[in-house]
């Protein structure tokens, strides 16, 4: 449709409706009932849900740019003006953002009566914050919207003030996170000084076949903040107090999209930015380092805990070293898997995380031993509803087909032994085996009640068992909470039937990769994608139903490992040399903040001395 | 010009080091109200006039104030608190 | 001389920015983290505003003594820095209300004595 | 992780860090050069709006996305210092919270107070000619209403600033802003495009859009300044811990207020 630029115009507009509606929530919510607030967020968000999918929907056949107050670039291409550019990827990550919204309003409408209309607004303030960072194409509009994002975090994490964990962890996390933000605040000013410029087309331009110490420098501060928000080793300290202790939908989001939103910061950057620096030539070096890194941490500490929401707090890190290991081959094909696996994820981990809201609703604890067999108390249709969607979620985890995540992680899984790295399905399979085993060992104990009751083991003072503010619901758990958390099961697993995703995926991949097409359409209005020529990959393969059977068996004797000999957390008896080096892991995750910021400083130097040249 | 900013950009940096370095809480609402002071003039000198308006409203009086009530807040609490035991 | 004087801005707005860092590292209370924190933030202003400095230009405000052809310093890190410290007091305020929260339930901001988040 | 082990390990960071920002500087132009290329983009476009301050032009007009982000970040702050705030089980109200104050402090504060407030106003409404706006008049604005707190008239202060009042001005500078983007919208096809006669260079009138959007940061700043300030004052003056447990659902009536 040349000439029709409505999309164009109405772009900003999802940033612009949330702030709008929680800004009118803050003046009148007080005035209103609980449910009208409530009711108002979810048809806003919904609202914002809409354009979301009418921007994906535009974004496949082109770009959409958007300049902020008509400022255009003149014909040199060099302006003073904001520019939003949304493609497939971020379009879909925004979709992403407001689906899981809904669904994390929709659990917790009975949340949050006494705090009036702040959750809502607060909740709005972070949609209008992944919005804009997704969408912004220019590094300063990045900060400011990472940082509304950031503020809008903090509070929700603190919410529940009643638990003076919850207090921590929200500090714990906004001192992390504010002070990676100022280092790349003066990564920005560095690139400002070095080339006059903010909009990444125009730095993709004149930093292109810079090959100085100094753009590798500029890099590494600018990512600074996003490898945090990404809980990237050593950068993720902050991630599993902010998760253990925030309310479970807020969990939902910070897991299912604000995380991922980090690691889509810094592949934006470097792929529109820095693609053609002295940058490219060790970035698949520093994700391959930083993701094993992640993963194995990741996977450790998941195995060891036995709060279910931490657990699957470092399942998530865990996923992300995943993330980064297949997208350091740096082809379209693993980025199309990460992206698969991104939405998957995102749907299991969700539904795994209300499952933990409801037995925290009913026993007011996730305590994996206090809640030895709980579930077998759960009675009637709930109870199967309950039992069921843990098992599913925790099944698809591991990458159950055809859940979307377990299709991703194959897709991802092939392209990385075509690129040459034929350790990275076995890479795979062990992290997601030991994550989904962990998961799934929770499942057996508590849902199921398998293995004897623990016994001996004091229940420790564990962080946010006492979740006061998750209100009590009455005597059944309302259909609204199961019916949320099956809805991201049936979403998740539905995604990976769709017959040409895997399609879409890869064409999405392309035109994510395309700097060339970026940059010709945000500065020249060049919005068309260019023939592509790619073959789309199959969706579920022979290899890829093997390998993710694999998976899964592995994950169950992991479990049934854990179950079967109960002395410990892990299940495992450990020897020395096993026991030293994981005390020193448990150790360093101190929860004091100032050990963070310390392990902040030398991620910093680790990163450039992996990125430097030669 | 160039050595009136050389001499207040030291002069920063030592209000800097003071703030971080005065480990009460209390004192460093004042230490920091100063700083912002600094701050404001180095801003001044580099011809920004805005910035140091900002600064000097957010820096000297918003935040130290802020900081002021806070520790007033939490030494109310511990006393409340030891006053309990 | 003038080589050295050439980076001494940056040099100091890195030195407060890392000074700001050093002080949450080894911070005893959590109030102290916070201003420590703000200072840190201090060094981005005096980056920014280094970076956007000529000699011999004056504010960019233009009126009856500044004209059209006049050299100003850069604006837009003026712009940058505006917006940097308004975030700068917003941060500040949601971390230090989340400290009295600390203190309420606690009755200590010492990170020495607040251990019990990890489990 | 012991104090030793701390040290060392941050000694190490900073070594690494250092020597990251030595390497980032060193590639950087000298300080005080004349490359600034935006800059001379940005102030042909503010001359081309009359406005006289780039400085605002730059955050009202060109980059006016930014300078919203960032009320609503303030504003997100101070919804979020509510709810964080917000009075709790075991909290109460003291009756009176005026301390006594020494009169020559009382004195300077009338005399300062009326100052305060008119230079604050001044600082809005110039923003597009001089330094300042919005954001620094507003900040003195809500700063000069609490000299009176210093004044020892925490009473008044309480009847200066309609907690409930702030709140919805606070919110309606928002939406003020969002109007006249959505304005831009609706007449010039972009979001925050300055579509008002822009007149001439260095008048009250002049810049278009940039003095409107440069006072509703200016409502929306001072609204929430003093309402972060109340929070805190509450805090620290008002509010006190009921030490007895079975005063509590007498506290929690009154926190409830």
């Amino acid at each position: 449709m040349p000439g029709d630029e409505t999309a164009e115009r109405l772009l900003p507009l999802l940033v612009i409706i949330p702030i709008f509606a929680a800004a009118v929530l803050i003046a009148v919510g007080q005035r209103l009932p609980g449910r009208l607030v409530g009711a108002v967020t979810l048809i806003v968000v919904g609202l914002v849900g809409v354009g979301d999918t009418a921007a994906l929907i535009i974004t496949w056949h082109r770009r959409i740019v958007s300049w902020l107050g008509g400022w255009r670039p003149g014909r040199g291409g060099s302006g003073v003006g904001i520019a939003f550019q949304a493609d497939q990827l971020s379009a879909g990550l925004i979709l992403l953002a407001a689906g899981l919204m809904i669904v994390a309003l929709a659990f917790s409408w009975h949340y949050f009566q006494t705090p009036g209309s702040h959750f809502h607004a607060l909740m709005l303030f972070f949609l209008a914050g992944m919005t804009g960072f997704a969408l912004a194409g220019d590094i300063f509009t990045m900060f400011v919207f990472f940082e509304l994002m950031g503020v809008a975090a903090y509070a929700l994490t603190g919410l529940k003030v009643e638990d003076p964990s919850a207090v921590q962890g929200a500090i714990n996390f906004g001192i992390v996170n504010s002070v990676a933000a100022y280092l790349s605040l003066i990564g920005i000013g560095m690139v400002y000084a070095r080339t006059g410029e903010l909009n990444l087309a125009e730095l993709s331009r004149s930093l292109a076949g810079d090959h100085s110490p100094f753009v590798v420098i500029a890099f590494v501060l600018l990512c600074i903040g996003f490898l945090v928000k990404a809980a990237v080793v050593p950068f993720h300290f902050w991630l599993d107090d902010a998760h253990a202790v925030a309310p479970t939908p807020v969990c939902v989001l910070f897991s299912g999209v604000m995380v991922e939103l980090g690691l889509y910061g810094v592949l934006r950057v470097y792929q529109v930015g820095f693609a053609d620096t002295a940058v490219a030539d060790g970035i698949g070096r520093l994700l391959l380092v930083l993701g094993i890194a992640t993963a194995a941490v990741g996977a450790v500490m998941c195995l060891l805990q036995r709060h279910l929401k931490r657990l699957l707090a470092y399942s998530t890190i865990a996923h992300m070293g995943m993330f980064l290991v297949a997208l350091s081959t740096g082809d379209p094909e693993s980025l199309a898997g990460i992206m698969l696996f991104v939405l998957g994820h995102a749907a299991v981990k969700g539904a795994l995380f209300l499952c933990a809201g409801i037995l925290l609703d009913r026993f007011g604890s996730i305590d994996e031993f206090t809640l030895w067999g709980a579930g077998r108390r759960l009675r009637g249709w709930d109870g199967i509803g309950v039992r069921s969607i843990f098992g599913l979620a925790a099944l698809g985890l591991a990458g159950l087909p055809p859940f979307a995540a377990g299709l991703g992680k194959s897709l991802a899984e092939t392209a990385m032994s075509e690129a040459g790295a034929g350790w990275g399905p076995a890479f795979m399979i062990i992290v997601s085996a030991l994550t989904g085993g962990a998961v799934l060992r929770v499942w057996l104990r508590v849902v199921v009640g398998a293995g004897s009751e623990p016994e001996g083991i004091e229940a420790e003072g564990m962080s946010g068992d006492e979740e006061q503010m998750e209100v009590d619901v009455g005597e059944d758990i309302p259909n609204r909470m199961i019916i949320s958390a099956g809805v991201l099961v049936a979403i998740g697993c539905g995604l990976g039937l769709v017959p040409s995703m895997s399609a879409g995926v890869t064409a999405a991949a392309a035109r994510f990769l395309d700097t060339h097409g970026y940059v010709a359409a945000v500065l020249h209005g060049r919005i068309g994608y260019p023939r592509a020529a790619a073959p789309a990959p199959p969706g579920w393969d022979l290899r890829g139903l093997l390998l993710s059977g694999l998976t899964v068996a592995a994950a169950c004797a992991v479990a049934a490992l854990a179950v079967l000999r109960p002395r410990l957390p892990g299940g495992q008896r450990p020897s020395r040399v096993v026991r030293t080096p994981v005390r020193l892991l448990r150790r360093m995750h101190s929860g004091r903040v100032g050990d963070y910021v310390v392990w902040l400083l030398i991620g910093v130097g680790v990163t450039a001395a992996m990125l430097a040249p030669g | 010009m160039i050595i009136v900013i050389t001499v207040l950009l030291t002069v920063v940096l030592i209000g800097a080091a003071v703030v971080v370095f005065t480990r009460r809480p209390a004192r460093q609402a004042v230490t920091l109200g100063s700083y912002g002071v600094l701050l404001s003039v180095l801003f001044v000198a580099v011809q920004a006039p805005d910035v140091a308006l900002s600064q000097l409203a957010v820096g000297t009086a918003v935040v130290p104030l802020m900081v002021m009530l806070a520790v007033r807040k939490i030494s109310a609490l511990r006393r409340s608190g030891r006053e309990d035991r | 001389m003038t080589a050295v004087l050439g980076y001494y801005p940056y040099a100091v707005a890195g030195a407060i920015v890392l000074l700001g860092l050093v002080g949450i590292a080894i911070s005893r209370d959590l109030v102290h983290a916070v201003v420590c924190l703000s200072v840190c933030q201090s060094g981005t202003y005096v980056f920014l505003l280094a970076v956007g400095f000529q000699y011999g230009g004056v504010a960019p405000i233009f009126g009856s003594t500044v004209h059209r052809g006049t050299p100003v310093v850069d604006p837009v890190v003026q712009a940058l820095s505006l917006t940097d410290i308004v975030v700068s007091a917003a941060v500040t305020s949601m971390l230090l209300a989340l400290v009295i929260q600390i203190a309420k339930r606690r009755g200590t901001v010492d990170p020495d004595e607040l251990r019990s988040l990890k489990g | 992780m012991s104090r030793r082990v701390r040290m060392i390990l941050l000694v190490v960071g900073l070594l690494g860090a250092v020597t990251v920002l030595a390497v980032g500087v060193s590639g950087l132009p000298a300080f005080g050069g004349h490359h600034h290329p935006y800059r001379d983009l940005a102030v042909a476009a503010s001359l081309r709006h009359a406005t006289a301050n780039v400085v605002s032009a730059v955050n009202f007009d060109q980059r006016a996305l930014d300078t919203f982000g960032e009320e609503t970040i303030l504003v997100a702050s101070v919804a979020g210092v509510a709810a964080l705030l917000r009075p709790v089980r075991r909290e109460r109200r003291r009756r009176r919270p005026d301390v006594p104050v020494m009169d020559s402090t009382r004195l300077l504060t009338a005399v300062f107070f009326p100052v305060t407030l008119l230079i604050g106003i001044d600082v809005v409404a110039h923003g597009a000619i001089t330094p300042g706006g919005g954001f620094q008049g507003g900040v003195v604005l809500a700063t000069g209403i609490h000299l009176l707190y210093v004044g020892g008239r925490y009473r008044l202060l309480e009847r200066m600033r309609p907690l409930p009042l702030f709140e919805i001005t606070e919110a309606a500078g928002l939406v003020i802003f969002i109007a006249i983007g959505a304005a831009g919208l609706a007449v010039a096809g972009h979001v925050f495009t300055n579509i008002l006669p822009q007149g001439q260079l260095g008048r009250l009138i002049s810049s278009g859009t940039v003095v409107l959007l440069s006072g509703a940061v200016g409502m929306a700043v001072v609204s929430s300044v003093v309402i972060l300030l109340a929070g805190f004052l509450d805090q620290a003056l008002a509010l006190e811990e009921v030490p007895d447990t079975d005063q509590d659902s007498d506290g929690a009536e009154e926190a409830a207020r």
